[in-house]
């Protein structure tokens, strides 16, 4: 959200001298030392999540699960206890074991079972909602990006043009709630003009399977929330891209590439946009988290059946077990996009390959 | 006497000098704000100070409690009453936006001032130090930029039975930092190789001199901005949370009045009423801090205010600044 | 005498802003064929507006506002480049003119082999050739400048400074341009790597041709490396004579001051002004 | 008389995927006041990381470096005091003052540092600093660094190194950013107020040609050793290593070349 520009990447090597040149050495085509710094900051981001998710529910008052027992009284003891080993709430042993228990619980998948989808594992309830939520999300983020990235090439690139009116319009769209954004787009576009149907995933009474009519609808209702999220971050991505456009114009090798005769499609795509994206991919690993944490009150506003709108309910619900479980599926997903983002910088940027800084 | 062509001396403020003193604080205080000395940032400056007063005189500025019920003006559209309508209880809309604006300054520029304090902190000694030290801050932060925030936030918020504005600003904050201290700390690792850095740890200056005097002063233009960003992103929060309903709907801020016009299917009913102004102030607020950010990073990066505004003057003059080709324009004019 | 190759009259560049620069002022020269020309002087002085400006290289604000430069072609085409179109401009430009720019390590595109770079040139330039050719073409020109072949799919940063100049020059050479305009190519480098440069690119221009001219600051390397050199001070050339008469008898102050600010190597000590 | 004592000083850096780096190798010379050492060698020789040593921005790896003969301290007051007396001119004067402050301020922060001059004296002082490196001090005091000319910078800089009164000061590539024609007046800046203040100087260069005609004695570095040292003339106009007379060929001179080219010019390109 920031108009802050991200900064380029700073080399922290180590200075030998202020005029000396580094020598560098062979390089490998794989940018294994690249990868791996990668790595390991993903486990250590992945453990910090966890255990973040083994804190949380031990920061809440009463036992959820002797109230849940008190209404339901068909839960097997065995359950009872796994519920409140997760949930922090086996009193008896100390944090630490409680802690490994945790983890043993989490290595065996076990998510403990939803209070809210009777007793349903958490694992199962998500991975129903799952897909919803990547496919949604997921494709709108990236067709967003895409649009931004190239829309901020052209921009900066026909600088002084009229699509410099562009920058302000999306950046007003990106200032807006997506919530507010979504809501509008309902009452407009399904309430007045009947376009598209209010809310869900797919219509009413029809099972998920491959056929082209299911398809259909679910693009048909996938389109407004879908269109929404692409609007509402276009923004920055436009804003970013133009912005590294505009320094990258000004580097020697473009105006060599004019200088070699380069015809100017080529100048852009091939030398100046080619090297602006590549900052840009490196916020895009950083923001997805940001947009991925906007994009779930999409589901509540259109009522699709993905793990943000599984959360929002779970959270009204107070089931516990369930909110954990949804925050660590979202965490997990959001690092193997930045793990996505970071192979595709490493093979575009051809510097993450050297093997001596 | 040495001569440069590439710099000519500025109107000269020697020729009257002003006593000592207050050169010092003019000029300081100069270019502390150097960075808002544009149309962008003072047309952003502006509108925000419309909100920050409207916050303040609430009390004073609203014609009716925003909580007042009436029975006998329900779901009205607006009228000389009610300049912007009622709800479904006869709440008068326009009064609802007025106290509304109280939670999201507060909470906004609160959360801001906690994250801002922490991304200078951590920004600014991850960039200083080096090795490990500077590596595992750079970690943290960078893991605090992965972990989905909303969902950590609406879970926390869950726990409260009734969270208190401070503790949401808080929450908000403690979240909030991350950006600004990767920015910051990227910075201070340039700033802390340049030589008048160099020059002054040379010169035996203490570190924390060395921080405050020379590298804070640079730094200030991205604290700002990082600054300004992370209020947008507090006041987007907010709002979210509160459509949502993770945040007790008792104490009115504009997410809230959406939360109601939603839940009473004002968006159903186009009641429009109910559910623009809310929507539109967060747009605005959110234009205006955009506006300063424009004008801060157009002070960072003077290539990006002149690129727009130098290819439009040229076009004036009949050349485009994308052509590839020298433009020739000769006396005769026989030629383009 | 040999004959022309370039023919500068009365050239003006001016830098449209307010109040207007007027970076060159009426240059005129002929650039022989196989000659090197020295072109001198401080920073700002005009001397890269000029070389840039004579295959309109220069971006607005900057306005050729008089003056005409004409190519005089090998096949005995006289192309006058002020009335070229753009795709005319672009097609003449590498082909007939190619330059060496300054900061070798900026003017490589950091994300691209620079084999590929060099392709890039015949992709354009060329579009007759096979790929296998355009490959050979570029791997034959890496081992001209003794980078070696084997570095077609290097990267700019793993080549030291003067690996990059010296592909900067494999590119120049690419089309063999008639004339090759070096923008301060060695400023970058050590004196010893310089030197190895200077000595490449003399081998080369007796080998292809080609005429030079060469901007630099550093007017006791243009002494000994120029046939004339022109010294240029405010837009405006001030001197253009051969590089022994500017050395043994400058007429004009500035050419004297300029030869008096560099301390010589091995004459008089102390006596530093002639 | 100061004496500054290099003495057998090893530097090495550890870099990444490439283990040890040897950037200064056994190096010892000494420095004394009233006497310029020009340092000359290329790029990644190790000229630099002397210098960040005797400013004690770095500390050697082994080898000791002595003022007067005695080590110099890590910290406190002794590391001060020896700060006071030995100052350094960098080499871009865009980027060795901070744009933020005034030059007023720039020269003003040594002067409390040090207590040179008590308080009420600060401003004489700092109009006396610029009258010495021939600046008017009306016309920059209270200017900040953006508004002068490269060579006023410099000027600015080299005020700022003598403000403390040093009596060894490290000039590391003081001329290379300037412009040709302003450059000689900076080094005979530098030159007079040697002479004058009776200052050690150690001028770190690239150039042989400037490096011969400012200093009294020549170290010539290669690779982090010195390979040659010795009176100026000697080193340039006889050299003895064999990298020195490398150097020396691919330095431009004219003169030679005109001599022996005399008439068949353009011969060496």
């Amino acid at each position: 959200m920031t108009a802050v520009q991200p900064q380029p990447p700073v080399q922290d090597g180590v200075e030998v001298g202020t005029t000396a040149t580094t020598a560098v050495k062979g390089h490998s085509r794989v940018p294994w030392r690249f990868l791996t710094g990668r790595a390991a900051f993903y486990l250590f981001t992945l453990w910090a999540a966890i255990t973040i998710n083994f804190f949380l529910p031990r920061m809440m008052k009463g036992d959820a699960v002797d109230q849940y027992l008190s209404r339901n009284r068909n839960v097997s003891p065995e359950a009872a206890d796994a519920l409140r080993a997760l949930l922090g709430l086996d009193t008896d042993k100390s944090l630490l074991q409680q802690y490994v228990d945790y983890w043993a619980l989490l290595l065996r998948g076990d998510l403990g079972v939803s209070l809210l989808h009777g007793l349903r594992p958490v694992t199962e309830v998500i991975s129903q909602a799952l897909p919803w939520t990547v496919g949604l999300v997921g494709f709108a983020t990236v067709v967003s990006f895409a649009i931004g990235t190239i829309g901020g090439a052209v921009v900066g690139w026909r600088r002084g043009s009229r699509l410099d009116g562009l920058i302000p319009v999306t950046t007003f769209l990106s200032t807006i709630p997506y919530f507010w954004l979504g809501l509008l787009a309902i009452a407009l576009f399904s309430v007045n003009l009947g376009w598209f149907p209010i809310g869900k995933a797919y219509g009413v009474g029809m099972t998920p399977q491959w056929s082209a009519e299911f398809i259909g609808q679910v693009i048909h209702h996938g389109t407004l929330p879908a269109a929404t999220i692409v609007i509402a971050s276009l923004g920055g991505w436009m804003l970013g891209m133009r912005n590294m456009m505009l320094t990258v114009l000004d580097e020697d090798y473009v105006m060599v590439a004019q200088a070699k005769g380069m015809p100017n499609r080529r100048v852009l795509w091939r030398y100046a946009a080619r090297n602006a994206v590549l900052p840009q991919i490196q916020s895009f690993a950083l923001s997805i988290g940001f947009i991925v944490g906007g994009t779930i009150v999409m589901e509540m506003v259109f009522s699709y059946p993905g793990v943000g709108k599984l959360l929002l309910d779970a959270t009204n619900a107070k089931d516990y077990a369930l909110m954990q479980g949804v925050f660590l599926v979202i965490t997990l997903s959001v690092l193997v996009a930045n793990i996505l983002a970071d192979v595709a910088y490493a093979f575009l940027d051809p510097r993450t390959r050297q093997t001596e800084a | 006497m040495t001569t440069d062509l590439r710099t000519q001396p500025a109107p000269a403020p020697t020729t009257q000098r002003v006593p000592r003193p207050t050169t010092t604080v003019r000029t300081r205080l100069g270019s502390a704000f150097a960075m808002f000395r544009n149309r962008k940032s003072i047309t952003g400056l502006v509108i925000l100070g419309f909100f920050v007063l409207v916050a303040a005189f609430a009390d004073v500025l609203a014609p009716y409690s925003p909580t007042q019920v009436d029975n006998t003006a329900r779901f009205q559209p607006p009228s000389a009453e009610h300049w912007l309508g009622t709800t479904h209880l006869g709440e008068d809309v326009l009064s609802q936006v007025i106290h509304g604006t109280r939670g999201v300054i507060v909470v906004g520029f609160l959360a801001a001032i906690i994250a801002t304090v922490i991304a200078v902190v951590i920004g600014v000694i991850a960039g200083y130090l080096r090795g490990w030290r500077s590596e595992s801050l750079s970690a943290l932060t960078n893991v605090f930029l992965v972990i989905p925030g909303l969902p950590l936030i609406i879970i926390v918020a869950s726990l409260f039975d009734d969270p208190p504005l401070i503790v949401i600003a808080a929450v908000l904050g403690l979240t909030g930092w991350a950006w600004g201290a990767r920015v910051l700390r990227a910075q201070t690792m340039s700033l802390r190789n340049r030589d008048f850095v160099q020059a002054a740890r040379a010169n035996g200056e203490p570190l924390r001199r060395i921080i405050g005097m020379e590298m804070l002063p640079n730094l200030m233009a991205l604290i700002a901005a990082s600054f300004v960003g992370t209020v947008t992103a507090a006041i987007l929060a907010l709002t979210t949370l509160s459509y949502i309903g993770v945040i007790p709907v008792n104490t009115y801020n504009w997410g809230t009045i959406l939360n109601w016009a939603s839940a009473q299917g004002a968006f159903r009913q186009n009641q429009w009423w109910w559910f623009l102004p809310p929507g539109l102030c967060i747009a605005a607020i959110g234009v205006a801090l955009s506006l300063i950010n424009f004008g801060i990073d157009e002070y960072v990066n003077p290539r990006l205010r002149s690129a727009g505004e130098r290819a439009r003057a040229m076009k004036k003059r009949g050349l485009d600044v994308n052509d590839a080709v020298t433009a020739v324009r000769t006396t005769t004019k026989d030629d383009a | 005498m040999r004959d022309a190759l370039l023919t500068v009259r009365d050239f003006s560049v001016t830098y449209d802003v307010d109040p207007p620069v007027e970076a060159v002022k009426d240059v005129t020269l002929e650039l022989r064929r196989g000659e090197i020309l020295g072109l001198a002087g401080e920073s700002g002085c005009g001397k890269t507006t000029l070389a840039y400006g004579l295959q309109r290289l220069l971006k607005a604000p900057a306005v050729i506002t008089g003056g005409s430069v004409v190519f005089h072609d090998r096949s005995g085409e006289d192309v006058d480049v002020a009335r070229l179109d753009a795709e005319q401009m672009r097609r003449f430009r590498w082909d007939k003119i190619s330059m060496v720019f300054q900061g070798a390590m900026n003017a490589l595109n950091p994300v691209a082999p620079i084999g590929a770079q060099l392709e890039d040139v015949f992709e354009v330039h060329r579009p007759g050739m096979s790929r296998a050719e355009r490959r050979e073409a570029a791997a034959e020109l890496l081992d001209i400048v003794k980078v070696g072949r084997q570095r077609l799919r290097s990267f700019p940063h793993e080549l030291s400074g003067g690996m990059r100049q010296r592909v900067m020059i494999a590119m120049a050479l690419a089309l063999r341009p008639q004339l090759m305009v070096m923008d301060e190519p060695t400023t970058a480098l050590d004196v010893l790597v310089q030197r190895e440069i200077l000595r490449q690119i003399s081998q080369l221009r007796h080998e292809f041709g080609f005429t030079v001219v060469f901007i630099t600051h550093d007017l006791p390397l243009l002494l000994e490396i120029s046939d004339r050199i022109a010294i240029m001070r405010a837009g405006e050339i001030v001197e253009l004579d051969t590089a022994e008469r500017i050395w043994t008898n400058p007429q004009d102050e500035y050419t004297k001051t300029l030869l008096s600010s560099f301390p010589r190597l091995t004459g008089d000590r102390g006596v530093v002004v002639r | 008389m100061t004496v500054l004592e290099f003495d057998r000083v090893t530097k090495t850096y550890s870099v990444r995927g490439a283990g040890q780096i040897k950037a200064l190798d056994d190096v010892t010379f000494t420095l004394r006041s009233g006497q310029t050492i020009g340092l000359v060698g290329q790029s990644g020789s190790g000229k630099s990381t002397i210098a960040r040593i005797l400013t004690q921005l770095e500390t050697p790896t082994s080898g000791q470096v002595r003022l007067d003969g005695q080590p110099i301290p890590r910290h406190g007051a002794g590391l001060r005091a020896y700060r006071q007396q030995l100052r350094m001119v960098f080499q871009d004067p865009f980027a060795s003052l901070n744009p933020y402050h005034s030059i007023r301020y720039h020269l003003e922060r040594p002067l409390r540092l040090d207590a040179v001059v008590p308080k009420a004296g600060l401003d004489d002082e700092v109009r006396r600093l610029l009258e010495r490196v021939r600046l008017e001090p009306d016309a920059v005091i209270d200017r900040r660094p953006h508004e002068l000319s490269g060579g006023q910078r410099q000027r600015v800089a080299i005020a700022r190194a003598l403000a403390s009164r040093p009596r060894l000061l490290v000039a590391d590539e003081p001329v290379s950013m300037l412009d040709v024609s302003i450059r000689l007046g900076v080094l005979n800046l530098l030159a007079d107020l040697g002479r004058e203040e009776g200052l050690g100087v150690l001028y770190i260069t690239h150039d042989l040609a400037t490096a011969r005609h400012f200093s009294d004695e020549i170290i010539v570095l290669n690779q982090g050793r010195i390979v040659e040292s010795g009176p100026a003339d000697d080193v340039i106009l006889r050299p003895q290593d064999p990298y020195t007379r490398q150097l020396r060929a691919a330095s431009p001179d004219p003169e030679k070349h005109f001599a022996s080219a005399s008439g068949a010019h353009g011969g060496a390109l």
